[in-house]
């Protein structure tokens, strides 16, 4: 062996310095096996720092780098463009964490200096197996995928083609608009004039760029961020498939109501003019409203949350469209009675509070209760409920209208399957982190937008849209290369045996069977090198680049020293 | 209760005549059995295309030259057959071609399998021996007795699973007292009863699972009980181990027999588990004494790591182990409970996948924490 | 001349005789223990017995108080030294100095594998011994305490006492110095030139003892070092070794003659040879304990051979039935030609059969007549270029077609 | 056994919590016994139960595997799998009459810092009780 290993100590500062004897740690490791030089330095991630490093690995010829420093987790990227520079394959290098595990860890200076030693051992030893390993770049594909062409998939389309973005907008239904476009009108504050999402969905159809697919559904997505395949089959034109290539996709499959049928005693399905929101919707948007018996009614209860028991989660935004529903049955039928039955008021935006405050002026009863129970009463409806304070009570009216919780949209789980998605146990799609990366998916270059992730007002589902959209056009730039991770794992042909463990450990769906060879086959690009599939290979044919069995083997060796 | 085949004849020539029947109605194209090689009682698989060859068959003699399972799987590795042969293999053989199938080693398709209640088979130094000779006399009569023959394998005399799975047809043995007047041929799936139509005899309607079948696998239960507490003697611990490993050649013969030990090249045997003469020497300074070859304990455990959870109790490596050391004992001693903690019976189902290549969220939710 | 031929005069003369009061085994135990005090070695390979049992393993010792349970010649061969000694060194020499202590077959393995670069013999002192040969393994296994009294009396009525393994009850090789190549016929293996030095060391004369002394013979000046180093003199003459061991090569010599005869009766011809491997399983454990089997991955298990089941089919209508575990046959013949040239007839492949096949036989019979045919004695000369990677320009003119013909 | 013994143990610590939370213990200044040799692997699913194993056999006298929280695993599953091979690993020793309390699972989330250190303190302290690695002594492995 020829190595010429350079190792270099940080003092950084007074943190290591002060806690570890790192003249004893040059005069231990200078001797280890390959160990060409043993330097140490005051700041090597400060500027000189980095310039000192490049020019030691230029005037050393050294092949391989270790530094003793801080977590690699905090400077291994920036040690590794310093390689970069001088010339040094990055992956021949090895960042030691003294400073956190070892300085700040251990009191005893003895002890942290000793384990110190060690560390460095193993780095040492474990460097001289790296291979270097080099970055890869993909042509990328910028057009988009929007899966449903309700408001927040019309949004993102926009946001998207106005950037010049090619765009599929794929809509299950024959017509764009989804939910908002049954509703009758939005709040007032929100510019009630439905006209505005008219506008949003001329715009999508008249833009060049949008290449609107109507009935028609996703059937399968193959390939990663950049470069994905689609296929998409069309329930009208005879049912035909068409496959596109996309470079990132947007979910945006929205919601469908709690099937009140599932909680009978509302009665809904059994009793006459007992509606759910979405039926009031259409009906006020008909303009007629009506009693099955044609007559107008003269009075009418609104009952919140119903399936929020069954769900366990609030729907938000059913309490301003049964407010909503109130004052329009005022406004079109004056002198109506309506009363509001709630758990639980959710008035969460800053112009909500006043729109209940009004409505209450204007003589809507808003009633606290539970334990609803409907009954059919001589042509009435009567419901019987206990109150706030737990007696019970009961009022008759002509019309109940029901607020069903907002559930995933039909084949939500059809089509993470299809994506590889996770969905919570809400059924909702899942995202990375609800607080630090609300519209991201674990699938790189897949992003879901609006009620899809869960109940979203529709200011919400635009701002979530415009999000995803931003993302693509800051990750997914025309013309530049995609850079796929590099430690990913490969397979060695002459040991597989072709069981297909890996494939069903591996979450990316990036091994794949080639049944030619009767071996499984590691798709670089896809792989995010988690190694599981490694864990998992009784043959220990497949090897995760940078985590090899013996370079790991070799720090266990050298810990038990 | 389910549909039997009778065939008025001992059960050996009944099973025989229903080859017979398969091969000359030309219901399969080949059939896949044991037969007899030499006088001495050799016998090995073979795949027999024409009917006069059957005269050497011996689908039920008690010896397992090797898993029938790793030689189907062998045989449909390229890919399945398009022409229906049936297979006479025993329940672990059947069960290991399972276990290899769902690791896509192979393939079921096209095959008609035919198993039998098994008794048991004779270790093969009883063949080299010529031992086995007087051995097999009252093999019959103990199996009819639904009693543990004497003298075949430990792990056979203690294996629970001897009524297999998955079988189209079984051949009943165990417990069967009319064994020499007539051969029971239970059709499991209609696969076995297409198959037979047209078939010598006459079917009646029985169950296959009899007061005989429980006693003998209460007897065999008994049995492994006791074979595992034989494995205390040792003591337990790394110690133990040594001790019961002592011997062992590095051969590596147990994983080329197991059947389900599939993969071309053993990592064990692979330059992965090499050792620099350095590393030697490290180990040298620290113990005072390394054995020679190393890795004797990592390679049986790390073998068990990779395949115990599918082990079917055979006994071929125990069978092949040049220097007697218990393999299969240890391993389905260990493969028992490991199968239990993950609810697995390997070669039962072949939709359910392999512990490892799975898991649940909500399992061992108490461990981490 | 072939090298298995013995001519006394050309064997070594002069080394050192040790008393055995206490027995071989413990002299020799107490010789190596010095010479790890007087740091000749650093370390020693040697079989030792694993405790509370009755079996023995390779180890490669420091650790003097390890040498109690150490048995220089135990009644069978559990892993073949050499493989041991390939574990030890495949990846690259030694930096400590290692006597590593064989038996004659083990040794001629280790050397065949250092030219196939599978040893690195650097800083390793081979030590050979006299050796009576091995009890088959299942024998030992079925009654040690037994086998250990019958080795007793195969070390005291040498070459005379069968119950050794065949292969070892033929074996000719069985005294090493006797086989040592020389610079010309009148030198003895000690006056080698450095450039040419014998394989081994030192050698442990055990016959002409009877159990009361043993011989400790250099075969080059760094045996002799050793010696030196041990405070042992060696110019006591070894007559009576030398006497003893051409006597009982003679005596091998016949044997082996009477018994290949009768083997080839039994084996010549395919249907007999078809028979005799009829009864193989196909578990490999005769190539897997092989020393000279050295592959990483053996062709026969690569897969190479697995066909389409139609092909199996077809194979099978042409003789009605087709026999499985396939290609058994073409497994031991193929693996013949792959190591005959090298078999050092140690016999461990027939130990580990379990169907009991005498494969060792078989393979030694085969070695024994290519051997010749080659003029190859596998192991002797470290120098000694394997016959397949050498050629003579003129050689086996008989199996060449004539050039003219008329 | 003397109090100087302080045990050799082998940590295999996910990059994304683990190994992050280790490193917040060491910025939060939490002290800890110097037993536990740190190797960083990217997913707790890395973690090849051989690993776990050579460890122990060649003197290691704990090894702790540590990785994201269910449900939290930075590669989506991968800490699942990793559960089931300790579970293997853990029977499998109790089985053969191994310590199995030689070898630990611990999910540590990147922000429990303070969780890390007291973990592998416990263990260390669990390890000492234990005493040394009897493999140690044994040549015949």
């Amino acid at each position: 062996m020829n190595e010429k290993i350079g190792v270099y100590v940080c003092e950084c500062g007074p943190n290591i310095s002060e806690r570890i004897d790192i003249d004893r740690v040059l005069e231990e490791i200078s001797s280890a096996e390959g160990v060409k030089v043993a330097k140490k330095f005051g700041l090597l991630c400060s500027n000189d720092g980095k310039n000192y490093l490049a020019d030691e690995i230029k005037k050393e010829e050294l092949t391989h780098l270790v530094v003793a420093a801080c977590s690699p987790r905090e400077h291994e990227q920036t040690f590794m463009n310093v390689c970069l520079e001088a010339g040094l394959n990055p992956y021949l290098f090895q960042l030691i964490n003294i400073r956190e595990q070892c300085a700040w860890m251990i009191s005893d200076k003895e002890e942290a200096t000793r384990m110190a030693i060690k560390y460095i051992h193993a780095g040492i030893s474990r460097v001289t197996l790296h291979k270097p390993l080099l970055k890869k770049e993909l042509d990328s594909i910028p057009d988009v995928l929007i899966i449903g062409g309700g408001i927040s998939g019309i949004e993102a389309a926009l946001c998207l083609a106005g950037k010049d973005r090619k765009v599929y907008l794929v809509e299950k239904t024959e017509l764009l608009g989804g939910m908002v476009k049954k509703f009758s009108e939005l709040l007032p504050y929100q510019g009630s004039n439905l006209a505005v999402i008219e506008e949003k969905i001329e715009q999508v159809q008249n833009n060049e760029n949008v290449e609107i697919l109507t009935s028609s559904e996703v059937e399968d997505v193959r390939g990663f961020l950049g470069n994905f395949e689609a296929v998409i089959k069309s329930k009208s034109n005879g049912s035909g498939t068409k496959e596109i290539k996309i470079g990132a996709i947007i979910v945006a499959t929205g919601f469908k109501l709690f099937d009140p049928k599932n909680t009978p005693q509302f009665g809904y399905g059994k009793i006459e003019n007992v509606l759910d929101a979405l039926e009031f919707e259409e009906m006020s948007a008909s303009g007629k409203i009506l009693l099955k018996n044609g007559n107008p009614p003269k009075s009418v209860a609104l009952i919140h949350c119903v399936g929020r028991n069954e769900k366990g989660y609030c729907s938000k935004v059913c309490c301003l469209y049964s407010i909503k529903f109130a004052r329009h049955l005022q406004d079109k039928l004056p002198g109506i009675d309506v009363s509001e039955f709630y758990s639980d008021l959710c008035l969460p935006d800053k112009a909500d509070q006043d729109y209940f405050e009004e409505a209450k002026k204007k003589g809507i009863h808003f009633i606290r209760a539970d334990d609803f129970e409907l009954k059919e009463k001589d042509g009435k409806i009567n419901v019987e409920y206990k109150a706030a304070g737990g007696k019970k009570d009961s009022i008759a009216v002509d019309m109940t209208i029901l607020a069903p919780a907002m559930v995933p949209s039909e084949d939500t789980s059809k089509l993470a399957e299809i994506l590889n998605l996770p969905l919570d146990e809400t059924g909702f799609f899942k995202e990375v982190h609800e607080m630090l990366d609300p519209i991201s998916t674990p699938i790189e270059g897949v992003y879901v937008a609006g009620c899809a992730l869960g109940p979203k007002n529709i200011p919400e589902s635009i701002i979530q849209s415009q999000a995803a959209s931003g993302k693509i056009l800051s990750s997914l730039i025309p013309g530049k290369k995609i850079e796929p991770e590099v430690k990913v794992s490969e397979i060695r042909e002459e040991f597989c045996t072709g069981c297909q463990t890996c494939l069903s450990v591996c979450f990316y769906g990036a091994i794949s069977f080639d049944e030619y060879k009767g071996i499984s086959v590691v798709n670089e690009a896809i792989c995010r090198g988690c190694g599981s599939c490694v864990g998992s290979c009784p043959s220990g044919a497949i090897r995760s680049k940078h985590f090899t069995y013996p370079q790991l083997y070799r720090e266990v060796l050298q810990a038990l020293r | 209760m389910s549909n039997v085949l009778k065939i008025k004849k001992g059960v050996e020539q009944g099973a025989n005549e229903l080859l017979k029947f398969l091969l000359e109605s030309e219901k399969v194209k080949g059939i896949f059995t044991l037969r007899k090689m030499n006088e001495n009682g050799a016998v090995s698989y073979s795949l027999i295309t024409h009917p006069k060859e059957l005269q050497n068959a011996v689908p039920l003699f008690p010896l397992m030259p090797v898993n029938a399972g790793k030689i189907l799987s062998g045989f449909t590795l390229k890919k399945a057959i398009n022409e229906p042969i049936a297979a006479v293999l025993r329940s672990c053989e059947l069960r290991a071609f399972i276990e290899l199938i769902k690791r896509t080693q192979g393939s079921l398709e096209n095959f008609l399998l035919i198993s039998s209640t098994c008794g048991g088979v004779y270790p093969l130094k009883s063949l080299t021996d010529g031992t086995y000779k007087e051995q097999v006399s009252q093999y019959w009569e103990s199996a009819k007795n639904a009693e543990i023959s004497s003298d075949i394998r430990p792990t056979c005399a203690a294996c629970e699973y001897f009524i297999p799975q998955q079988a189209d047809m079984t051949i009943a043995i165990v417990g069967k007292n009319d064994l020499q007047q007539e051969c029971s041929i239970f059709l499991n799936t209609k696969k076995g009863e297409e198959f037979t139509i047209g078939a010598p005899g006459n079917i009646v309607s029985e169950d296959i699972d009899t007061k005989e079948t429980a006693k003998l696998r209460e007897k065999r239960q008994e049995q492994k009980k006791k074979l595992f507490d034989e494995l205390e003697k040792n003591g337990s611990g790394i110690k133990a181990l040594v001790k019961t490993f002592a011997a062992c050649l590095s051969c590596h013969g147990c994983s080329k027999a197991c059947p389900i030990c599939y993969c071309t090249l053993c990592d064990f045997d692979s330059k992965t588990h090499e050792y620099l003469p350095s590393s030697h020497e490290i180990e040298l300074e620290q113990k005072g004494g390394i054995r020679l070859p190393p890795g004797t304990i990592f390679f049986h455990i790390g073998r068990m790591i990779h395949m115990v959870v599918s082990c079917v109790n055979c006994g071929m490596c125990s069978d092949v182990c040049p220097v007697n050391i218990p393999v299969s004992t240890i391993f389905s001693k260990v493969g028992d409970s490991l199968q239990k903690l993950f609810d697995y019976l390997p070669g039962k189902d072949i939709e359910e996948p392999v512990p490892f290549g799975t898991y649940k969220e909500e399992e061992f939710t108490e461990i981490g924490e | 001349m072939t090298a298995t031929q013995i001519d006394s005069n050309k064997m070594p003369t002069k080394g050192a005789i040790v008393s055995a009061e206490e027995g071989i085994n413990k002299t020799i135990v107490d010789i190596f223990k010095k010479s790890l005090e007087k740091k000749c070695f650093d370390a020693i390979l040697i079989p030792v017995r694993v405790p509370e049992t009755e079996a023995y393993a390779w180890v490669l010792l420091k650790d003097q108080s390890l040498l109690d349970e150490a048995n220089p010649l135990p009644p069978i061969i559990s892993v073949q030294g050499a493989k041991a000694l390939r574990s030890l060194t495949k990846r690259g020499k030694m930096t400590q100095n290692i006597a590593a202590i064989l038996r004659p077959c083990e040794i001629r393995a280790a050397v065949e594998l250092s030219k196939l670069k599978q040893i690195h013999l650097d800083n390793i002192s081979l030590i050979s011994i006299d050796c009576p040969g091995a009890m088959p393994l299942s024998d030992y296994l079925a009654d040690p305490e037994k086998s250990k009294k019958i080795y007793k009396n195969v070390l005291e009525k040498w070459g005379e006492n069968n119950s050794v393994r065949p292969v070892c009850h033929i074996c000719n090789r069985f005294s090493l110095p006797s086989l040592l190549p020389r610079k010309s016929e009148e030198t003895s293996p000690v006056e080698q030139d450095e450039a040419n030095l014998p394989s081994i060391d030192l050698h442990i004369g055990l016959l002409g003892g009877n159990q009361e002394k043993i011989f400790l013979i250099p075969v080059n000046p760094k045996g002799r070092k050793i010696l030196e180093e041990l405070e042992l003199k060696s110019d006591d003459s070894l007559d009576i070794w030398q006497t003893k061991v051409s006597e009982v090569q003679d005596k091998k010599e016949k044997i082996r003659k009477e018994f290949n005869l009768e083997l080839k009766e039994k084996i010549e011809g395919q249907e007999k040879l078809t028979a005799m491997f009829n009864e193989c399983i196909n578990c490999h454990n005769c190539m897997r304990v092989c020393p000279i089997c050295y592959c990483q991955q053996c062709f026969f298990d690569s897969g190479a051979l697995t066909l389409s089941p139609e092909t199996y089919l077809s194979r099978s209508e042409k003789k009605g039935a087709l026999r499985f575990p396939l290609d058994t046959m073409l497994f031991h013949l193929g693996r013949m030609s792959h190591m005959v040239l090298s078999c050092v007839s140690c016999g461990v492949c027939e130990d580990a059969c379990p169907m009991s096949i005498p494969v060792a036989q078989i393979f030694s019979l085969v070695a024994d007549q290519t051997q010749k045919s080659f003029d190859y004695a596998p192991g002797i000369n470290k120098e000694e270029p394997l016959p397949l990677q050498d050629f003579l320009e003129d050689e086996f003119h008989e199996v060449e077609t004539p050039k003219e013909v008329n | 056994m003397n109090d100087e013994y302080t045990p050799k143990i082998i940590g295999f610590l996910c990059n994304w919590c683990a190994y992050t939370g280790a490193d917040l213990a060491g910025v939060s200044r939490i002290q800890i016994t110097p037993s536990l040799r740190i190797i960083r692997v990217m997913c707790s699913g890395r973690i090849d139960p051989l690993f776990v194993l050579k460890g122990l056999l060649k003197g290691a006298d704990g090894v702790m595997m540590m990785g994201c929280h269910p449900g939290d695993c930075h590669y989506q599953k991968g800490n699942y799998s990793a559960r089931r091979r300790y579970v293997l690993l853990q029977k499998l020793f109790e089985d053969l009459g191994f310590e199995s309390e030689r070898i630990g699972l611990w999910w540590v989330s990147a922000s429990e810092g303070p969780r890390y250190a007291k973990v592998s303190s416990e263990f260390s302290e669990e390890i000492k009780k234990l005493g040394p690695n009897p493999v140690r002594e044994e040549i015949f492995i």
